[in-house]
């Protein structure tokens, strides 16, 4: 059977390309590059293609090496993959395009290895996405892993011993997966998600599928961050250079929810999870959770970067407290939300990037006078920020709206109101630091008249000892503004994206 | 697959592993460590694991061993626990 | 052909054009408008015209009958007196306000329907304050500031009531109306402008606060139309008249025990008030007769005693009975034309009062209410004796010490031109009753019962008053009003929203703001009251604080498993 | 490692033995098909013996032999192999990895031509195998000695 | 009801997103164009949503669907009477407020001129989709972009009363927000839709309490905006701001486009049918007098000039709640026109603050006496919104006024007409002094020395609007027909014709 | 710490154990595991891929996709590696 | 006695994981706590071969020549497979996990996790 080969170009033209980028390495760095950029927009067009395919004509199925599927792999790619695919391959490659000056500034020697286990962390999740065989996506799973271990820990102080930490639970989490799969195994005999939901209804009440469960439950809560499970989260990603955490922030988590939502709906009949066990009452509970720690540590920090890694855990709980509402609005509001999330996430982490780029704070104390510094930059921050305070018509706001519609549905009134509060307490968040850059004189400029303050920046030879800052290189800057931009479009698009394609991501009894 | 060396072989597994964890100096551990790999091995070739059972020889007991030690070299033999 | 408007459209957007004139043409100008409103005036026919659509509404403007009519004449001579006298007045605004005043008390007069004349109703209000306010000094800022409040009370009233009356009724023209709380509410409204005793208290509080020129203005308009409104709505209204008769009544004995010269004319204006009012509430035409033309009377020699004693405060700056007197010689027209007036109002014979309050008195005697008749004529007495009293004191007394001249030309010219006026009505009743709204059937003024009547209780008031002078020497009392208790009412809820009201307002306000500035120094670091340490201060944020051994997340996962599949098994 | 272990038996040893080794493992690799082994495990036997030609000699005789670069040029190499392979088969009109494809350009049958594709994998498997044992160690091992 | 489909509701919107953009790259250097562009984007706006007018009076709908936001919802611009109304005025003001702006921000050379004017527009950009949006979701997208643009106006001082009233600003309007989209959801759930329609779309759906929570949180949401009273702190707070910006955030657009919230949800998706069926709007007319008569209590007590009017805002803006939640025709009709009215009104009184701030730096009640005398224009203007506000005629205040009173007599709640009466006696009793003091008290150590008006970029901004205020009371249909769109907007809620 | 890792390990262990009640028996070759996907490979391996060795058969072609993920395993942890020990430049 | 014959290995299996859970837990030397993790994931390994194991069947190779072939004279091998797999994982990590731990020693001389806490702060 022959068909269209893009859902493997998804994969296999990055991990070539990855391989490749570390010969060219070897021959002149500054293929290494373009490379990359070459390979991820590959994969961004394939995964266009593909959810072009997947709008056309339904599921597309791809048979690895030609075997059917309980035998051999298998992708499968329907609406909710495609269009997770299609969010982490573009986010990835905006976030590559705008890694460049960061990397060979920071990692000079080691470029082409960086690039290499980039383009290889991206192939991870983009392999965990597409598959349709439940160990293939584990095997995808360390990929990502391990690339993401190594890009962590070789970020500033503190990162190698945030990255071991983060590498026991990842291993812990990888382990309980594969546990689940093998009980899934042990009582069905196949790997293939679309068999093995064939075969899950009838052992419903079988003790080793409920364990199997509990280990997948907790081994993609680790992966995914979701509270208590978060703990590894915030030092690693405030320790990751800011092209890493830029990628891996944002999309781990998100392929981490993905993997939740695929397995809860396709692999498990979705009234297992919620009518034969409590599992969408504990992810409700813990989602709950999630997002108030999130908020309340999120308040808490000082650094930058570290916020936005709490704001993270709180994002994470979202998603959960979304698909534990267990109804279609509020599934709808987490797939949504991967979107969103990512978009938004990448976003403020690429920020983070460009202002330590330029030699700036990560501290928020010190982010006054921002504004005039970085004013395009700071406007996507804006732009971002309320969209995670979820001020429509920002994508933000669309997700959460979805989820209250679920908590609504579902009658869960105390969840709806952490929803809510949780939004106030982003806003406390986020306006913080928007105070402070836009309406605080930097530190340096405090003497000068006022006048001098030139809010379009550009000319401002304001005598200091300090770096000099300004906007960003157009590398890292454009990607930002794209984001920005997607988090405008995607707020006023999602009226589309959930009826064209998210609506066919959900089974359809929901 | 004879049960009883196989429940043998599980003792020394499960002793192995207790006692590269017990150890006080992490040489040793390593080196139990080793061990503890190699009797998975035969465990995993008398499971008719054969596949599995080299490459638990070529990896755990060798390869892995080898680092092991190497990086215990290079960094300390100390330990508190 | 030129078609009238409303007499009132010339004065109020002629209002308009005073402050970009100067000098003389300002003066002409000033003077050209009363004139044009004559010429309208005479222009216009009876019956209702400029009917205007307003939203939902068909306005009347031009409501012409005889009363309407005889109104406007009224208002429109006196106000081109009034006008006249306060020529020199250099401050525009008083010029602005004064039109505006007269204006919309036109319009009241000439409209047909209810919108209209509670629409004109409250500019004239507002335009009255303006001229109170007009004198600049604390005393007529607060005063005017009561007034304005009073008559907004009083508007609301009337407000309701009208809008009462067109729920229910369904219509908003102006007509008869008979009782119903619209009616009562409509009655407070037009009673409040009309000085209804409970509600009289701004007239005497107001009025002497007001500028020299501006109190003649008030004095015209203001209960003028409220008596017209009255006449309009409640004409043989049992109520109206005897609450006429006690406003007669009171306002004498009040205006006897007055110092303040202007304060004095005051009470009187509420006693006139209720003659007219009195003759209202009877009701037949020749009670009506005689309250429209006791109206048109007293405004003229009302007017000229405000314009009397406004030259007297004008040329001396005093205004109190016991700083005055002697003036006689100094200030001679003044003298003789307040003398006049003082006759006139007394109702003494030969002067304009005696005919309308004759009227009144036979009106009353003809439909049988002997009680109202004679707080009429006691009443009467006592109006004779207050203004007996204001004279001697003012021109007649021994006062040294004052310095005067007589007043200007353009003070004095008013002044005697409504003195000759005040005599030639008086003398020939026709001129006046050709204007009067009932034909006058068939009444004389002078019969001889009513003269000897007439005379025979001055004869025996200037007696009394002779012989107890002493009792009727001014003093500078304080006399307590209702207005006390009007004023302590204003003062204790004024001080309830300024005081405690507001404090619980501010301690509210600290609340929240405490509250906000707690949450915002909590959200700085929520966690600091997890570290709060012994000695109650929040700890600034150490992230180190959190970072745990990677032991305990381990923990956490295997009891996350153990809770897990504990719910799980349990659960299925 | 880089003190050395003087001791000429070992390395005399070691010298002989090494070829051995290192035909073991290509043979691993080779056989595969029919007996326990395969790719991978004789990838790391591969490894295992450049390994052992350091503990016995010191690394840069190891370095001489599979220098880093090469070492990570293997690497690379072998995964291009392998997915290369797999490109091959869908550039044949085949899905990914669908070494029957592979029949289009060898002169064998379709099933044939899966045990040859399974062969060209299984090297490839091998030399990364092999490269990112030897670069892991050379690494681990080539950590200076504790500063300051 | 006839539907026309047409781009202009999305022209005008966009005209003052464009503005923004342009001023903000325009910037701090070219201080003209910049302010022309605000300028010249504030007359095309009037124009755009004038011309829609004589459509919509013809009772057409003019509608502009964008992009499908979820089921049964979309980005959807409809621009009814009532939304017309509203963004009549909003565009008209911003005409004044614009060119008053200019002189104020130039007057005071304010630092950071361009955000300012950024900002503006963009919250001109969100009053204008409140008022076109033909759904509560669109709404309430361009009620958040409101908020947040108004967020840096209100902190615009840059100083530490400022940031915290702008602060306060946003934690109440964002919890509000919170129940608005907790209610909106709600809603949704209940019926599938979010489009406004005359008379409600509720109806019919959900048990009664659950409607009465439902209508509970409705107004607790948008009430914050419209400050209604418990939830009005936030609004004396804001004072700090910029004249210009109070100006807008008390006449144009911020609470104005509360009380149009508010007046939606009660017309236009509860229903007066409903809510007279559960007896909610009696409740809430009871609110909002209480609303009424403390606000105008407290006003009298506030010396800072700038303070009294917020008070005095809280208080109009209660009484055009009021009116809509007593559900009569001309209750709602009243009300409707009151917020034109009272925009103008209280638009001038500001801007009259403004000028006398810019000129005196006086900001306090008692500190006022005697300055009519140099600023007459100002301070006539002055007297005359103020005497307006109070429902005193020829001004515009009282056509409110007067069908307001109407109004609560139809729904047969004469209580409520006392109630409005006494708010207009506590308006006189807080604006006489302000009017008599500065005219006609002689100043205190401080000598006014002849005529000291600001500049023309002010004054006659102020002089327009109060000579509007009066004409708008004469002649309530002139130009922009403000009355028979109210009116037009009471029938059809109300099912009338 | 310890004694309470003690205690969290033994009781998730037990729970483990209890949870391996349902299992089918240990070699059991009535096992799902062993007849839903595996005969297939163990009857067709010779027959499809000419490969005797079922494991090889598997791992490179009836599942070969997972292998160029393993070997990509491999291969990210020696970049790694390089990445992060080795000292470029100096 | 026939359910602890049939289950045992699985409970052996579960005592590693255990292990090497506690080691995870307990240890504070970063070394230790490798091998705890090497340890849990060799018991996962553990798991999946006996999955795969088959009483009375023989190592998954067929014989030379065979004709047909029986499934059940055969152990299962895809867990073999998949476990080739997991170990060629866990090695990497491991791999990486070593290199971590120089990097952390390379930084704080100490590979006790308590040291390096306390030295962070």
């Amino acid at each position: 059977m022959i068909s269209s080969p893009f859902p493997v170009l998804i994969i296999v033209v990055p991990l070539i390309s990855a391989f490749l980028i570390v010969i060219a390495g070897l021959i002149k760095k500054s293929l290494c590059y373009p490379l990359m950029i070459l390979s991820l927009s590959a994969s961004v067009l394939s995964s266009l293609a593909i959810l072009n395919d997947v709008l056309s004509h339904g599921t597309v199925h791809y048979r690895l090496g030609g075997w059917p599927p309980p035998w051999g792999i298998e992708y499968v790619i329907d609406h909710l993959n495609a269009f997770v695919a299609l969010i982490v391959s573009a986010i990835s490659l905006l976030i590559g395009i705008s890694a460049k000056r960061m990397v060979e500034r920071d990692f000079p020697g080691k470029s082409a290895y960086v690039y290499c286990l980039f383009v290889l962390q991206v192939t991870g999740l983009l392999g965990i996405v597409v598959t349709g065989d439940v160990f293939n996506l584990y095997v995808f799973l360390e990929i990502a892993s391990i690339a993401g271990y190594a890009l962590i820990a070789i970020g500033e102080d503190g990162a190698p011993f945030a990255s071991f930490n983060y590498m026991i639970y990842g291993t812990i989490g990888a382990c309980f997966y594969l546990l689940g799969v093998g009980y899934l195994y042990i009582v069905t005999g196949s790997l293939n998600m679309a068999d093995l939901s064939k075969l899950l209804p009838g052992l419903q009440s079988s003790k080793v599928v409920l364990m199997a469960f509990a280990f997948l439950m907790v081994g993609i809560a680790v992966k995914m961050a979701l509270f208590p499970l978060h703990v590894w989260l915030p030092d690693a990603y405030t320790y990751a250079p800011s092209p890493v955490s830029a990628l891996v922030a944002p999309l781990t988590t998100k392929v981490g929810a993905y993997v939740m939502i695929r397995i809860l709906l396709t692999v498990f009949p979705p009234s297992f999870f919620i009518e034969t066990v409590p599992a969408a009452l504990l992810l409700r509970w813990l989602g709950g959770f999630a997002v108030l720690f999130g908020c309340i540590f999120a308040l808490a920090q000082t650094d930058f970067k570290r916020m936005l890694g709490y704001v993270l855990i709180a994002e994470i709980g979202y998603i959960a407290l979304g698909i534990g509402f267990g109804n279609r609005n509020g599934l709808t509001g987490s797939i949504l939300h991967i979107l969103n999330d990512g978009l938004m996430m990448a976003s403020l982490f690429l920020i983070v990037g460009a202002i330590t780029y330029k030699g700036g704070p990560r501290k928020m104390a010190r982010f006054t006078g921002l504004h005039g510094k970085m004013p395009l930059t700071m406007a996507a921050f804006v732009v971002s920020a309320l969209s995670v305070v979820g001020i429509p018509p920002t994508c933000g706001f669309f997700s959460k709206w979805y989820l209250v519609l679920g908590g609504i549905d579902s009658k869960q009134w105390l969840f709806v109101a952490v929803l809510l509060a949780s939004s106030l307490l982003n806003a406390i968040l986020f306006f913080r630091v928007i105070e402070k850059a836009y309406f605080e004189p930097s530190m340096d400029e405090q003497g000068v008249d006022r006048k001098a303050l030139n809010p379009t920046g550009g000319q401002q030879n304001i005598l200091s000892n300090k770096v000099k800052i300004d906007e960003a290189p157009l590398t890292i800057l454009i990607p930002i503004l794209i984001m920005a931009a997607g988090v405008l479009s995607v707020g006023l698009l999602s009226g589309r994206i959930v009826s064209g394609i998210i609506r066919f991501a959900i089974p359809a009894h929901f | 697959m004879i049960w009883q060396i196989d429940l043998i072989l599980l003792a020394f597994v499960l002793v192995c592993a207790l006692a590269s964890l017990m150890v006080k100096d992490l040489l040793s551990s390593a080196v139990i460590f080793g061990a503890y790999s190699f009797f998975m091995c035969i465990l995993w070739a008398e499971m008719g694991a054969v596949d599995v059972a080299f490459t638990e020889a070529a990896v755990g007991a060798g390869v892995s061993t080898i680092f092991f030690i190497v990086a215990i070299v290079k960094t300390t033999r100390r330990t508190k626990d | 052909m030129i078609n009238p408007v409303p007499p009132a459209f010339i004065f109020i957007l002629g209002a308009f054009l005073v402050p970009f004139l100067k000098g003389r043409p300002k003066q002409a100008y000033l003077l050209l408008l009363p004139l044009l409103g004559f010429i309208d005036l005479f222009l216009l026919t009876m019956g209702i015209e400029w009917e205007i659509r307003f939203l939902s509404y068909d306005l009347v403007l031009l409501n012409v009958d005889r009363l309407s009519l005889t109104m406007g004449i009224i208002f429109i001579s006196v106000g081109l007196l009034a006008i006249l006298y306060s020529l020199r007045v250099k401050e525009n605004g008083q010029h602005v306000a004064a039109l505006l005043y007269m204006g919309s008390s036109l319009g009241v007069v000439f409209s047909g329907d209810y919108f209209s004349l509670f629409f004109f109703w409250e500019i004239m209000a507002v335009a009255s304050a303006f001229i109170i306010w007009y004198r600049k000094e604390k005393p007529s800022l607060d005063a005017g500031f009561r007034y304005l409040l009073m008559h907004i009370i009083g508007g609301g009233a009337l407000l309701t009531g009208i809008i009462l009356k067109v729920v229910s009724t369904g219509t908003i023209a102006v007509e008869p109306l008979t009782a119903g709380l619209a009616s009562t509410l409509i009655l407070v409204g037009f009673g409040l402008n009309a000085a209804f005793l409970p509600l009289h208290t701004w007239l005497p509080d107001a009025y002497p606060e007001a500028t020299v020129t501006g109190s003649i203005f008030l004095s015209v308009f203001t209960t003028k139309t409220g008596v017209y409104a009255l006449a309009r709505s409640f004409s043989g209204n049992e109520l109206v008249a005897y609450m006429g008769g006690a406003m007669a009544l009171f306002g004498v004995i009040y205006a006897l025990l007055q110092n303040d010269t202007r304060r004095l004319i005051s009470y009187h204006i509420i006693s006139q008030v209720g003659y007219m009012a009195a003759g209202i509430g009877v009701g037949t035409a020749l009670s009506i007769n005689g309250g429209v033309a006791h109206l048109a009377n007293n405004l003229l020699y009302k007017t000229l005693l405000f314009m009397g004693m406004g030259s007297v405060i004008h040329m001396t700056g005093k205004r109190r009975l016991t700083e005055l007197g002697g003036l006689a010689g100094k200030m001679p027209i003044t003298c003789i034309t307040c003398v006049i007036a003082s006759l006139s109002i007394s109702g003494a014979p030969g002067f304009n009062g005696f005919v309308s309050k004759g009227m009144l008195l036979s009106s009353m005697a003809e439909s049988g209410r002997p009680l109202l008749e004679w707080m009429l004529r006691l009443a009467s007495v006592g109006t004779f004796l207050s203004f007996t009293k204001l004279c001697y004191f003012t021109f007649f007394s021994k006062n040294d010490r004052i310095q005067a001249r007589e007043a200007p030309l353009n003070m004095t010219l008013p002044m005697v031109t409504i003195a000759l006026l005040c005599l030639l009505t008086g003398i020939y009743p026709g001129l006046l009753f050709s204007i009067l709204p009932h034909a006058p059937a068939g009444y004389h003024a002078y019969t001889p019962s009513h003269i000897i009547g007439v005379l025979q209780l001055f004869l025996w008031a200037g007696s009394v008053f002779i012989l107890a002078r002493g009792a009727f020497s001014p003093h500078s009392w304080i006399i307590l009003d209702f207005d006390y208790f009007y004023r302590r009412g204003f003062q204790w809820v004024g001080g309830f929203f300024t005081g405690p009201l507001n404090e619980w307002r501010l301690r509210i306000q600290s609340w929240s703001s405490s509250g906000v500035n707690h949450l915002a120094l909590l959200s700085r670091n929520p966690l600091g009251l997890l570290e709060m340490t012994a000695d109650g201060k929040l700890r600034a944020y150490d992230e180190n604080f959190y970072r745990k051994p990677m032991g305990l997340g381990v923990l956490l996962a295997i009891l996350l498993l153990f809770l897990y599949s504990l719910i799980y098994l349990i659960s299925s | 490692m880089t003190s050395r272990f003087d001791d000429v038996i070992i390395q005399t040893v070691c010298r002989i033995l090494i070829p051995f080794i290192q035909i073991f493992g290509l043979y691993v690799i080779a056989h595969g098909h029919s007996s326990p082994g395969g790719g991978f495990q004789g990838g790391v036997i591969l490894g295992a013996s450049f390994i052992l030609l350091c503990l016995s000699y010191d690394i840069k005789e190891m370095k001489r032999r599979l220098s880093r670069k090469r070492a990570i040029l293997f690497s690379a190499l072998g995964v291009i192999i392998y997915a290369g392979i797999g490109l091959l088969c869908l550039l044949l009109d085949g899905n990914y990895l669908d070494y029957g494809r592979l029949h289009r350009i060898l002169p064998v049958d379709p099933v044939r031509a899966r045990s040859m594709g399974i062969l060209g994998i299984e090297i490839g498997v091998g030399m990364t195998v092999m490269a990112v044992m030897v670069t892991i160690f050379i690494d681990l091992a080539s950590e200076e000695e504790k500063r300051n | 009801m006839e539907v026309v489909t047409s781009f202009k509701p999305l022209l005008a919107l966009s005209v003052s997103a464009i503005a923004a953009l342009l001023i903000l790259l325009t910037g701090e250097r070219r201080r003209n164009l910049r302010e022309g562009w605000t300028f010249a984007a504030a007359l095309v706006k009037f124009f755009i949503v004038v011309s829609m007018i004589p459509a919509v009076l013809d009772g057409k709908v003019i509608e502009c669907s964008l992009v499908q936001l979820f089921p049964g919802v979309s980005l959807q611009f409809r621009v009814d009477a009532f939304g017309l109304f509203f963004a009549t005025l909003a565009s008209f003001l911003w005409m004044a407020t614009s060119a008053y702006s200019i002189g104020y921000m130039r007057g005071l050379r304010s630092h950071a001129q361009t955000r300012f004017f950024f900002c503006f527009a963009f919250a001109l950009h969100g009053a204008l989709g409140i008022a076109f949006a033909g759904n509560l979701f669109t709404l309430f997208i361009f009620y958040e972009i409101l908020t947040v643009s108004t967020f840096p106006l209100v902190a615009h001082k840059e100083t530490g009363e400022a940031i915290s009233g702008g602060r306060k600003y946003l934690a109440y309007l964002l919890s509000g927000a919170a129940l608005v989209i907790f209610s909106m959801g709600v809603t949704y759930s209940l019926t599938g839709t979010l489009d406004f329609k005359s008379g409600g779309f509720l109806q019919g759906h959900g048990s009664d309490g659950l409607l009465r929570v439902l209508f509970a949180a409705f107004i607790l949401g948008f009430g914050t905006k419209a400050a209604l009273m418990p939830l009005h702190e936030w609004l004396p707070t804001a004072m700090v701001a910029p004249t210009p910006v109070s100006a807008l955030l008390h006449a144009v657009a911020v609470v104005k486009a509360g009380v149009f919230c508010v007046l939606r949800v009660i017309l236009y998706v509860f229903g007066p049918d409903l809510l007279s069926g559960l007896h909610l709007g009696i409740v809430l007319a009871s609110f909002a007098s209480l609303t009424v008569l403390l606000s105008g209590m407290l006003a009298l007590a506030q010396d800072n000039l700038k303070r009294r009017l917020a008070f005095s805002t809280i208080n109009n803006l209660a009484i055009i709640i009021l009116g809509a939640s007593l559900l009569s025709p001309s209750a709602i009709t009243g009300g409707i026109f009151h917020i034109a009215a009272h925009g103008f009104m209280k638009i001038t009184l500001f801007f009259a603050a403004g000028a006398i701030y810019v000129k005196t730096h006086l900001e306090k009640v008692s500190e006022l006496d005697g300055i009519g005398k140099s600023m007459p224009i100002t301070m006539a203007s002055f007297a005359v919104a103020a005497l307006g506000i109070a429902g005193i005629p020829p001004m515009a205040g009282f056509i409110s006024k007067w069908y307001l009173c109407l109004g609560s007599l139809e729904a047969g709640q004469i209580v409520f007409l006392f109630v409005l009466l006494g708010s207009a006696l506590l308006d006189i009793a807080y604006f006489g002094p302000i009017i008599y003091h500065s005219f006609f008290k002689k100043p205190v150590g401080r000598q006014h020395c002849g005529l000291d008006e600001a500049s023309l970029w002010m004054v006659i901004p102020i002089a327009a609007c109060a000579a509007l205020s009066i004409l708008f009371g004469i002649f309530p249909n002139a130009f922009v027909h403000f009355f028979d769109i109210a009116s037009l907007v009471a029938k059809s809620a109300l099912g009338t014709n | 710490m310890k004694l309470i890792a003690l205690i969290a390990v033994s009781l998730t262990g037990a729970i483990l154990i209890y949870g391996t009640a349902d299992m089918p028996d240990w070699g059991d070759p009535g096992s799902p595991a062993s007849l839903h996907v595996s005969p297939r490979y163990i009857e067709k391996s010779v027959e499809e891929t000419q490969v005797p060795n079922i494991v090889t058969s598997v791992l490179a072609d009836y599942r070969g996709y997972d292998t160029l993920g393993e070997t990509t395993v491999i291969f990210t942890a020696g970049i790694a590696c390089i990445l992060l020990i080795r000292r470029f430049g100096r | 006695m026939e359910f602890i014959i049939g289950k045992y290995n699985y409970w052996i299996y579960i005592c590693l994981m255990m292990i090497g859970f506690y080691a995870m837990i307990g240890k504070r030397n970063l070394v230790k706590k490798l091998i705890g993790m090497n340890i849990f994931q060799t018991s996962i390994i553990l798991f999946f071969v006996s999955t795969g194991s088959k009483k009375g069947a023989t190592i998954p190779i067929v014989e030379h020549g065979a004709r047909a072939v029986e499934a059940v004279r055969y152990i299962n091998p895809l867990p073999h497979v998949l476990m080739l797999t997991a170990i060629v994982v866990m090695v990497s990590t491991f791999g990486v996990a070593l290199a971590l731990l120089m990097m952390i020693y390379r930084r704080y001389h100490t590979l006790e996790e308590d040291e390096i806490l306390g030295f962070r702060k």
